[in-house]
């Protein structure tokens, strides 16, 4: 009887984060519809290019898919430092100075193409360890807010990495910014002809399912969940806390860092970002909507990947601006994470579920 | 070498100190309140951005730049307030909501600038009028002070006295008491009948008049249009003086004129041959240094006050 | 099918150009669409970062607008912002739509243009401001105009050093420490070098072509200086300098656009007659001229050409406020110069292809 | 209705969120101007219920009638109005304010309309302590008096506002005998002067002394009220539990063996700079139960979180298990076969957002990896977990909700079953068992005793008196920082003696006190 009870509350609520979930994202595209009527004469043909657009050809299709690489490493960096609670946002400086790195070494180092690949990667990995190391570091040794170390970090990353640019890879010969370009052959190749998708996304899928086994199947992930979840009784268990928080950023950084590398091995020929690529906050934005869980930050990725190639296509198509879509965003991100959004409803349903139970079986 | 230090030393290298410093001072005060209210407000870098397109759009479609202000300072608690009703009513987590606020402010800005002067980039197109710069009577005259203090545009003089306005309110009002009670122990508010979520509101309008101000002096001060992205992240400096500044006005005040002299300098340094990337880093490592100077003063006094006392 | 072709034609005409500008427009399209050329054809502008700039980006839209205006073409323009991943997929997308010319128009454009161009022969790409490596590829279907910004620069230095009549001093505000920036640097300091060998000129580089607020700190520290002439290359941040310079009552010259005619459009008269001169780059009539010619079957294609003062693709905007500020004589010698430059007799340095050295000793040498 | 009752609940029902029922069809009634007792089973509902009477918790059905009259309790504030005042559990203050400042806070006087009015504030808070005779000084800060103020402080605040009902939810947990004598003084002064009070406690003895009348809530519901004077603990207690249950701890006589934990001149010197430790030593040995008594505040916590690794000492040393310690680490101290059980379960014994599996290994997680070390077995640990919530039977849906969804005693089960593992050598026990009910206490004592039997050493820090004495073998009074006393068989004695030694009225000498080593 008692576990019948449980199911059923749990059945109800399992149902109910689908409907909430499903209804977020229905109330931020009405407003958003709402938003765009005013400065469409066709909200309707707008939005419909919206949902329609990134279907419309296999290669507005693969940009959803290329989209989505960058934004599924910088989900799952940000995924591991948050779990161990620690709110840094470095992921944004990492993955820039990953890429850098990685384009560095693609430019200057001998030796066959793969090998130069695997290089760069591990190496971008290990600077974006140091960079998101930092705030952990500051965090540990005199309680510094990592937040708000980061957010002023990520900008000295932008022109740090700037001035490295400017002294090892800057091409003088070429009419903008930009490095020299990548050694013959070095790059993540190309999956679909006509398209840019390149091998990152299997790169992206074998790490998400090396962090979800690493959050969940293996010690380190456990003692990393714990320390995040209370720290003190993480301290008081014998967990070393400082240890964990650093590595947790150092693996963070890794993964932005290698998530740069991949962005930039995958999707150019030479380097020539001049700011930052915002992939930080967008790591945030993901984990809300994956529930901070690994295994959904890339479904979160794609949907927010083709949103906004979507949103391309329908400022293409008519003269609504793309930038919609970051309303859309914020508005789904911020009902999602919005734990009391339709929490009366809930509370009226499980009143009536637990009630209903009781009267028919008894016992609590 | 010797122009960068005559471009010191000079008086306007002062002036545009404090002028840089406007927009960081009236949002770190904005921070000072909420961060003592209890809430990490890393919104305001948005709310500024809000404020700033509101007040041209305002200001050229309305009666004129104090218009603009005055819109821009509603928007500022308007956008505030949004965000408190979804971290407090709706229950989300405040950083989360306000990054999220912040991803709708940039894009959104964007959208509504295209909407209305079709360029996604400036409203240049527009004319907007801009707040008046105001000389002080006897001040003025006065040789170095006048060239340093006078003829600021009138919301740097609004900033420093509301460095004054924010102490009072904080230390000198009942409402001020509500307000750190529901930073330091929320519980203690609530069981004595003051609404926590009332207080937190207000501390958020609050912080949204100063942002609004800042953004406002940004797009109608600073320059006289609005432009993509335009605070370039003027709000988490603001967030970082608050905390370097331990929440308080006038520590916030100060860490927002240090990195105003940081950034300054870096103008000045500019004009040497040291290569601009690492003087535009300045500012930014100047902060964290600051931050991290601060934290471990903080924890080295802590220990040798422990050590002394252990060994009377 | 027919269907597509037409829905196309008729949401492409409701273009994305500044509001003003659209209402006299539309009718001219309607009666010159009968008789004009172009009549069935299209074309794309991809603007890889925002309009609003008063300079470059808007110069190439209003291009855009004659080709609509004089040609009769239906135009779309797309703003990508300065997201480069989308750069390339922007591109990819305007050639697949039932379009003709697909335009870019910025230096960094120029690697996107070398991965899409091949894969639609059928479609024509023009690239502005720089060009593509005809040497590495078949790049039959692209035409590619660069501009001699330093030759242009060269004029406004000129002018700058000819206004400079107190200290002599100049000074000089780059979005970021690049080439192609560089390249109106070195024009500037050498074009006033040649009216005046002592004149000093000082350079920043705000680092940002979006923060105007920035732009404008640059200005007021080039002006406590002793900068008497400013000259900006930044984009939206120099827009701030511009607003330095017109607060401190000190000249400016503005870039890519005659900047003064459109703030004067604006209604800003007090801004529009502190900036002296625009130094032009003419991407707008580039684009405009690469069309008409395509058109009437002359544009040679799969080829690179360089526009200097003398094709038009740069010069000064001598517009009123330049006849009013400089005198005759003044202006006789800055037409002599320009004489000069045209035939050769000058010859102006450029920044791409420098290196880091050879430029710091040039800015040394200026330094005050 | 009835003249005499000033507050009457009829059937109420609260359900939280995760559906358990927290209160069904409650009825309860309290008489004007008497100490109401409520006492309860862990996770009977009391706490929820004065929630929903101060208005912090909304109802879904039930009525509440006061002074005749049906009222609605939407927030705190309507419930002060109605003349309802409550003193939580867990301190509700700002420690950076002063004490008038805590009892003005939201009733500030003002001045020019729009400033405080400090002089006035000072003048309220003064006159309302003494009118109550309550000895305070409110100009101190929070954070510089001691725990008996603050509670003082926590009434004043409510009395300030008008009070007529006053709810008192477990106020004596954090007190020393001596305050708890003090606040019962100032309650009977209140109740003179014509207040209501309810007043929770799991401490049968401090009801007797104090209540008037007791309602008992079991499993969400109230079972039973009735006068004190015609009733007795044995009829409480079975009625809260519905079964006899053993008020004793049967356990046989300790066999001490070697030396585990010797710890010398420990010294503590805490955020406020007070020598919380001040030149501590003592011995541990097998076989024992050895418990620190003390009123709060003279260093037994402080020592506690230095032999567990929490706190880092200025001076002294630590031999456990005859090796030197060096780093005062509680993963070091761990790996030297010592478990603790902390005072305060929900910020160092659990987290309490995983779920109960996950709470029960996580300072053994090492051994239920599978063979490769670095996967977790989880197989394993589900048989074991499941042992183990039978075993200290804890009552939980299933092992894998959420900590939090616990009830307290239940949590404090669940820390024991982690703590009391099989191969702990060292056991430091800090108030196992406060604020939780009769029958969860027992059975955590039950096997501290049943570890000692098994050969580990047991260091129980605890405040509530009758627990030393029932369940050590010898015993330690601490005396502000300081050992006090050390009594190497508790059985011979009292709590009288007790009580001198933790006043520090009496003291033993320094060869004495030494006799532990
Ligand atoms: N926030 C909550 N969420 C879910 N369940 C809760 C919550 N608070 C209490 N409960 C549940 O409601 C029931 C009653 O809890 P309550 O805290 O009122 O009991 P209590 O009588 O104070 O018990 P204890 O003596 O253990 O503190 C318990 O089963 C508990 O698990
Ligand atoms: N609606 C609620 N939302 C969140 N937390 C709640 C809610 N209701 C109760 N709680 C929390 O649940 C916990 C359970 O209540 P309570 O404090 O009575 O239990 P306890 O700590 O086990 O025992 P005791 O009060 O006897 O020491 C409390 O910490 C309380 O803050
Ligand atoms: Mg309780
Ligand atoms: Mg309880």
């Amino acid at each position: 009887m008692k576990t019948r009870k449980r199911m059923t509350v749990g059945q109800f609520n399992t149902w109910f984060e689908v409907l909430r979930f499903g209804l977020a994202i229905f109330i931020a595209f009405a407003i958003s519809f709402i938003i765009m009527s005013f400065s469409t004469d066709s909200p309707f043909a707008a939005i419909g290019n919206l949902f329609i657009g990134p279907m419309t050809s296999v290669r507005r299709f693969s940009t959803v898919l290329e989209t989505m690489i960058p934004l599924t490493f910088a989900g799952l960096a940000v995924n591991v430092m948050f779990k161990a609670n620690q709110f840094n946002l470095a992921a944004e400086g990492a993955l820039f100075m990953g890429a850098l790195m990685s384009a560095i070494i693609a430019i200057y180092m001998p030796g066959p193409p793969i090998m130069v690949i695997i290089a760069g990667m591990i190496a971008a990995g290990i600077v974006g360890s140091l960079v998101c190391a930092i705030p952990g570091i500051l965090k540990i040794k005199w309680n510094c807010s990592e937040m708000v170390i980061s957010l002023m970090l990520n900008y000295v990353m932008l022109y740090f990495g700037t001035y490295i640019f400017n002294q090892v890879a800057r091409d003088p010969d070429s009419a903008y910014k930009a490095s020299y370009t990548f050694r013959e052959g070095v790059n993540l190749g190309n999956i679909i002809p006509r398209t840019r998708l390149h091998a990152g996304i299997f790169i992206v899928a074998v790490f998400v399912i090396l962090t979800y086994i690493f959050m969940f199947k293996t010690k380190w992930g456990y003692k990393l969940r714990v320390t995040g979840s209370n720290i003190h009784f993480a301290k008081c268990a014998g967990i070393s806390v400082a240890g964990v928080i650093m590595s947790s950023q150092l693996i963070g950084g890794f993964i932005a860092g290698v998530g740069g590398s991949t962005e930039m091995l995958g999707m150019y020929s030479r380097f020539q970002w001049s700011s930052l690529p915002g992939y930080g906050f967008d790591g945030v934005i993901l984990n809300i909507l994956a529930k901070e869980n690994p295994a959904y930050v890339p479904v979160a990725a794609f949907f927010v990947a083709y949103l906004r190639i979507g949103a391309d296509y329908m400022y293409k198509q008519s003269d609504v601006a793309a930038e919609i879509v970051a309303i859309i965003e914020g508005l789904v991100i911020v009902l999602v994470a919005a734990t009391a959004f339709l929490s009366k409803f809930r509370h009226k349903m499980t009143t009536k579920v637990s009630k209903n139970l009781l009267e028919a079986g008894g016992a609590r | 070498m010797s122009s960068v230090l005559e471009s010191i030393f000079s008086t306007t290298f002062l002036f545009s100190v404090i002028r840089v410093a406007t927009p960081l001072i009236l949002a770190s005060m904005g921070a000072v309140i909420t961060s003592n209210a209890g809430i990490t407000n890393i919104g305001i870098e948005g709310v500024m951005l809000v404020s700033a397109l509101v007040g041209v759009f305002s200001s050229a479609f309305g009666f004129g730049p104090w218009f603009g202000f005055f819109m821009a300072i509603i928007t500022g608690v308007i956008c505030s307030l949004a965000i408190g009703y979804v971290s407090m009513s709706l229950k989300a987590d405040s950083v989360l909501t306000c990054i999220a606020f912040n991803t709708m402010a940039i894009g959104g800005t964007v959208y509504f600038m295209y909407a209305v002067v079709k360029d996604k980039g400036t409203t240049i197109a527009l004319q907007s009028g801009k707040l008046p710069s105001v000389e002080i009577p006897i001040i003025k005259d006065i040789p170095i002070l006048g060239d340093i203090l006078s003829n600021h545009n009138v919301v740097s003089y609004i900033a420093f006295l509301m460095i004054f306005v924010v102490y009072i309110l904080l230390y000198k009002t009942p409402l001020g008491l509500r307000i750190r009670s529901a930073g330091k122990a929320p519980n203690a508010l609530s069981s004595v009948g003051v609404s926590l979520l009332k207080t937190r509101y207000i501390a958020l309008g609050v912080s949204g008049i100063l942002g609004g101000m800042a953004g406002a002096f940004m797009s109608m001060g600073y320059v006289t249009w609005f432009s993509k992205n335009m605070t370039a992240g003027r709000g988490f400096i603001a967030l970082a003086a608050d905390a370097m500044g331990n929440s308080t006005p006038v520590g916030a005040a100060l860490s927002s004129l240090l990195f105003a002299v940081a950034e300054a300098l870096s103008y000045s340094l500019q004009i040497t041959m040291i290569p601009p990337e690492l003087v535009q880093m300045l500012p930014y490592l100047v902060t964290i240094i600051g931050l991290v100077a601060y934290a471990a003063r903080k924890s080295s006094l802590d220990k040798k006050k422990r050590k002394k006392l252990a060994e009377q | 099918g027919t269907g597509k072709v037409q829905q196309n034609s008729k949401d492409q005409t409701e273009t994305k150009a500044p509001a003003e500008e659209a209402a006299p427009a539309e009718e001219e399209v309607a009666e010159s669409t009968e008789e004009s050329v172009g009549a069935e054809k299209s074309a794309i502008l991809i603007i890889n970062g925002n309009l609003g700039d008063l300079g470059f980006f808007d110069s190439a839209n209003a291009g855009m607008q004659r080709v609509k205006n004089e040609l009769g073409l239906n135009i779309q323009v797309i703003e990508t912002g300065d997201d480069e991943s989308k750069w390339e997929s922007a591109l990819a997308d305007a050639a697949e739509e039932d379009v003709d010319y697909v335009i870019a128009v910025s230096p960094s454009m120029v690697e996107p243009m070398q991965n899409i161009a091949p894969l639609y022969p059928e479609k024509k790409f023009l690239m502005m401001d720089n060009t593509v490596d005809f040497a590495g590829g078949d790049y039959s279907n692209v035409y590619c105009a660069t501009f001699k910004q330093n030759e242009g620069s060269f004029l406004a230095g000129a002018v700058a050093a000819t206004l400079a009549k107190n200290t002599g001093k100049l000074g000089f505000v780059g979005g970021m420490d690049i080439p192609p920036i560089n390249d109106f640097l070195v024009g500037y300091i050498e074009g006033a070098l040649a009216v005046n060998p002592d004149t000093k000129v000082i350079a920043t580089y705000p680092g940002d072509y979006y923060d105007p607020a920035k732009g404008k700190e640059h200005g007021i520290v080039l002006i406590n200086q002793g900068a008497e002439v400013l000259f900006a290359a930044a984009g939206p941040t120099g827009l701030g300098v511009i607003e330095a310079a017109v607060d401190a009552d000190k000249y400016i010259i503005g870039v890519d656009s005659d900047q003064s005619a459109g703030y004067a459009a604006n209604g800003d008269e007090k801004t529009a007659n502190q900036i002296a001169t625009s130094m032009l780059k003419n991407v707008g009539d580039a684009i405009f001229r690469a069309i008409d010619l395509d058109l009437k079957g002359q544009l040679s294609l799969g080829k690179s050409e360089s526009l200097g003062i003398a094709e038009g693709g740069v010069g000064l905007a001598k517009n009123d406020v330049y006849n009013k500020i400089l005198t005759d004589d003044e202006k006789k010698a800055i037409d002599d110069i320009q004489a000069k430059v045209v035939s050769g007799e000058l010859k102006v340095s450029t920044a791409i292809g420098m290196t880091t050295e050879e430029l710091d000793k040039l800015r040394s040498s200026v330094a005050p | 209705m009835d003249e005499k009752v000033i507050l009457k609940v009829e059937n109420i029902w609260k359900v939280y969120p995760n559906g358990i029922v927290a209160n069904k069809n409650v009825n309860f009634e309290v008489h004007k101007g008497e100490i109401h007792a409520l006492i309860g089973e862990n996770g009977a509902g009391k706490s929820t219920l004065m929630k929903i009477l101060f208005g912090i918790e909304m109802p879904e059905e039930g009525r509440i009638i006061l002074n005749g009259e049906e009222v609605k309790i939407e927030n705190s504030k309507k419930a002060i109005s109605l003349g309802i005042g409550m003193v939580h559990q867990h301190f509700m203050l700002v420690d950076s304010l002063t004490i008038a400042e805590n009892i003005v806070l939201g009733n500030e006087p003002k001045k020019y309309g729009l400033f405080m009015n400090k002089a006035q504030m000072l003048k309220q808070a003064k006159e309302c302590s003494e009118k109550y005779n309550f000895n305070i000084n409110v100009g101190d800060k929070i954070e510089d008096v001691s725990v008996g103020v603050k509670q003082k402080t926590e009434i004043l605040k409510a009395l300030v506002r008008g009070a007529k009902v006053l709810i008192l939810d477990e106020p004596t947990a954090v007190l020393t005998p001596q305050e708890t004598k003090e606040l019962f003084v100032e309650l009977n002064t209140l109740k003179k002067q014509g207040h209501t009070i309810i007043f929770i406690s799991h401490k049968l003895n401090e009801i007797m002394e104090i209540c008037d009348r007791v309602t008992i809530m079991r499993h969400g519901t109230t079972v039973d009220t009735s006068f004190i004077k015609d009733t007795s603990p044995q009829d409480i207690s079975n009625k809260m539990v519905g079964r006899e249950i053993v008020l004793h701890v049967d356990k046989k006589p300790a066999k001490p063996g070697e030396v585990c934990l010797e710890a010398r001149d420990i010294v503590y010197v805490n955020s406020i700079g007070k020598k919380a430790l001040d030149g501590v030593n003592l011995k541990l040995r097998k076989g024992e139960i050895l418990s620190v008594a003390g009123v709060e505040g003279n260093g037994q916590s402080e020592l506690a979180a230095v032999l567990t690794g929490m706190i880092k000492p200025v001076g002294g040393s630590l031999k456990v298990l005859g090796k030197e310690i060096e780093e005062f680490e509680p993963a070091v101290l761990r790996k030297n076969k010592l478990t603790y059980i902390p005072e305060d379960r929900m910020t160092n014994g659990c987290a309490a957002k995983l779920s109960i599996i996950d709470n029960m290994f996580t300072d053994k997680i090492e051994s239920f990896l599978k063979k490769n070390n670095v996967f977790i077995d989880k197989k394993k640990m589900k048989e074991q977990a499941e042992f183990l919530v039978k075993d200290f039977s804890v009552l939980c849906g299933s092992i894998n909700h959420q900590v939090q969804m616990l009830s307290g005693g239940n949590i404090q089960k669940v820390v024991a079953a982690r703590e009391l593992t099989e191969d702990a050598e060292i056991i430091i026990a800090e108030q196992p068992t406060r604020g939780i009910d009769a029958g969860a206490s027992e059975l955590i004592r039950r096997k501290i005793v049943e570890f000692r039997d098994r050969g580990a050493a047991i260091l129980l820090v605890s405040a509530d008196l009758n627990e030393v004495l029932e369940l050590s073998d010898s015993t330690i009074v601490m005396h502000n920082g300081k050992v006090n006393a050390y009594f190497k068989d508790t059985s011979k004695l009292t709590e009288e003696e007790l009580g001198y030694y933790m006043l520090g009225v009496k003291k033993q000498t320094e060869k004495e006190v030494n006799a532990i080593l």
